[in-house]
């Protein structure tokens, strides 16, 4: 059986490049049929925010490596809800569907999974 | 002879706003640009630092980094800069501090 | 007014367009800019090598595209250069590497052109961080 | 067991030294190194033109002489490489740079090689940041 | 099915320890290196921040870090680790999950 | 009268080659006989802590560089007294000959320089 990761994203999208790399490390795993799931955590939570207008910056937009994790056969998404809350944005609708997870949720999905990688 | 400041790093790290606000001069200046701006995101707990700040010290936010993440800017008294303006302030200021 | 900008991190952090934009609009309000300087990361900026994919902003390409336009003074820290790999002709050959790998339209020099800068300068603004 | 070692920092940052000194351990205990994945600023190490003062550690070219000595596979990720101006012969010619600045021992490649190391390991272990 | 936590960011940049504690399951070890180690300091704010530790989570500190920063290890329950006790711990705990 | 800098140095010593740097900023501003004035912040003030051994890291010593800077001319340093506080460091002897300030003094030397540069 193919051993799985659990990716943690914590850079917020538009603060360099280290969330869009975070995330092709997910669209390998897909293309390659392995699974693994993504925990948004920390800064990484402002990824899913609707209504972002990348364009203002003149960025290439995240939310279209985001739509594409699904069709890359990533399903498996989660994200804080604590580090929503704290940045004020606990009931903010999110541009992608996933789980909001409460800490005890994510130190079970840790254990649920062979590798860990945060990045 | 008043201080321009600019922050650009997130308010999870957090000792770049909080040592600026320690050291603001009554008259300076503060311009939000980058990850930055994360602080005037109504109801975050780095908003709540910025309501004790003086009266008499004003504060600005690049534009294009407000709208790239979808912040409403009008919960606080922040005006929006573009670069033109931007470069006007530098100018109208005494110096400028970059607290990179 | 006369300006410095210091730009302190590589082309891929959101600082270093944001340096870019703000020179610009310097020039475009008949202000003067003395010098830029390539400190810390933003050595890196100077960087022949750098390849960006199609649909991103090149903005190390730009910045150089602006220098050259304006016959802006581009100093490039030369110790922070050298202990990041961008070389000229002279520091490979004097280290023995093939790849010359400074863009065009910038110099290597010491940190004495910064102070000479500011000497002469208004303001300076620095870039860092993202 | 076996260790997938995944450095995400330049040479200049502490961590890239830290995993430098934790894979000789590995190696020292009798365990495996399936691979080093070098991504994100971790590709800045395997840059040949890295130039280091005479009283510093030559962190880069440790890591180089570890990966030669003990015949490591050393992947670059390709894509982390070409943003940062890290280039070999043929993404030099391909992208009409005269510089080639990849370091021997080291092979730029896709992120499809972690996946592939962490199926065969046991073990990864990330150091990135300062 | 434990896990061993790493950090080594400065406790200034709050997120990376905090974050960390907070997803910490029982039976877990967190090794503090480069800057992180700072947070052993005792009396500074971040030590109070691990007080509050899960007994069953032990405390590992890289000792070349802590000696290169003069810190006091010995107001904390922390065990030191050479290269070859931390690539030991890695094979004992199940995974390794690093907070870069 | 040459323009004067206030160098504000925040990175912690051993975190990278950022304090150093930073310092060499100042130690140029001394050979060419500019006034520089240098304030330790942030993680800057450890790199004024005693009994520090960065051999341990085989890293070069930077209280070489520090105490250097006297002999450059650079004898304006500050260390802000908070910073050490809220480390734990408040009453720790210093390596180095630095004037413990306050907020309301670091205030005035802001306006009190040309320039501020923080790295």
């Amino acid at each position: 059986m193919a051993k799985s990761v659990l990716l943690i994203s914590r850079q917020a999208p538009w603060a360099g490049i280290g969330a869009a790399e975070a995330l092709d490390i997910a669209l390998a795993a897909g293309a390659f049929d392995l699974p693994l799931s993504i925990l948004f955590m920390d800064d990484g939570v402002l990824q899913l925010l609707d209504q972002q207008q990348p364009q203002a910056l003149e960025q290439k937009d995240l939310s279209a490596n985001l739509q594409a994790l699904p069709m890359f056969g990533i399903e498996q998404l989660y994200v804080a809800q604590h580090c929503l809350t704290v940045r004020g944005l606990a009931d903010n609708p999110l541009a992608l569907t996933a789980e909001r997870v409460d800490d005890q949720r994510i130190q079970q999905l840790i254990r649920q999974h062979d590798y860990v990688m945060t990045l | 002879m008043t201080t321009l400041h600019i922050i650009n790093a997130a308010p999870t790290q957090t000792t770049q706003l909080s040592s600026c606000l320690r050291v603001l001069s009554a008259g300076d200046g503060i311009v939000f640009c980058g990850e930055a701006v994360q602080a005037l995101r109504a109801g975050s707990l780095a908003a709540q630092q910025l309501q004790g700040i003086d009266h008499s010290c004003k504060v600005y936010a690049l534009e294009e980094d407000v709208l790239a993440r979808a912040i409403d800017a009008e919960a606080l008294p922040v005006t929006l800069l573009d670069y033109p303006a931007f470069v006007a302030l530098c100018v109208a200021y005494s110096r400028v501090s970059s607290w990179t | 007014m006369k300006f410095v900008i210091n730009v302190l991190s590589s082309s891929n952090a959101p600082a270093t367009r944001r340096a870019l934009r703000f020179a610009q609009a310097v020039l475009a309000a008949g202000h003067e800019i003395v010098r830029v300087f390539f400190y810390q990361d933003g050595v890196l900026t100077a960087s022949n090598n750098l390849v960006v994919a199609q649909d991103q902003q090149d903005i190390a390409k730009q910045w150089q595209a602006f220098i050259t336009e304006n016959k802006l003074d581009a100093v490039v820290c030369i110790a922070a250069a050298l202990r990041r790999g961008v070389l000229d002709q002279a520091e490979a050959q004097r280290y023995q590497r093939e790849a010359v790998n400074l863009a065009d339209g910038y110099q290597l020099s010491g940190l004495g052109q910064l102070h000479d800068a500011l000497q002469q300068a208004d303001r300076c603004i620095s870039f860092g961080g993202e």
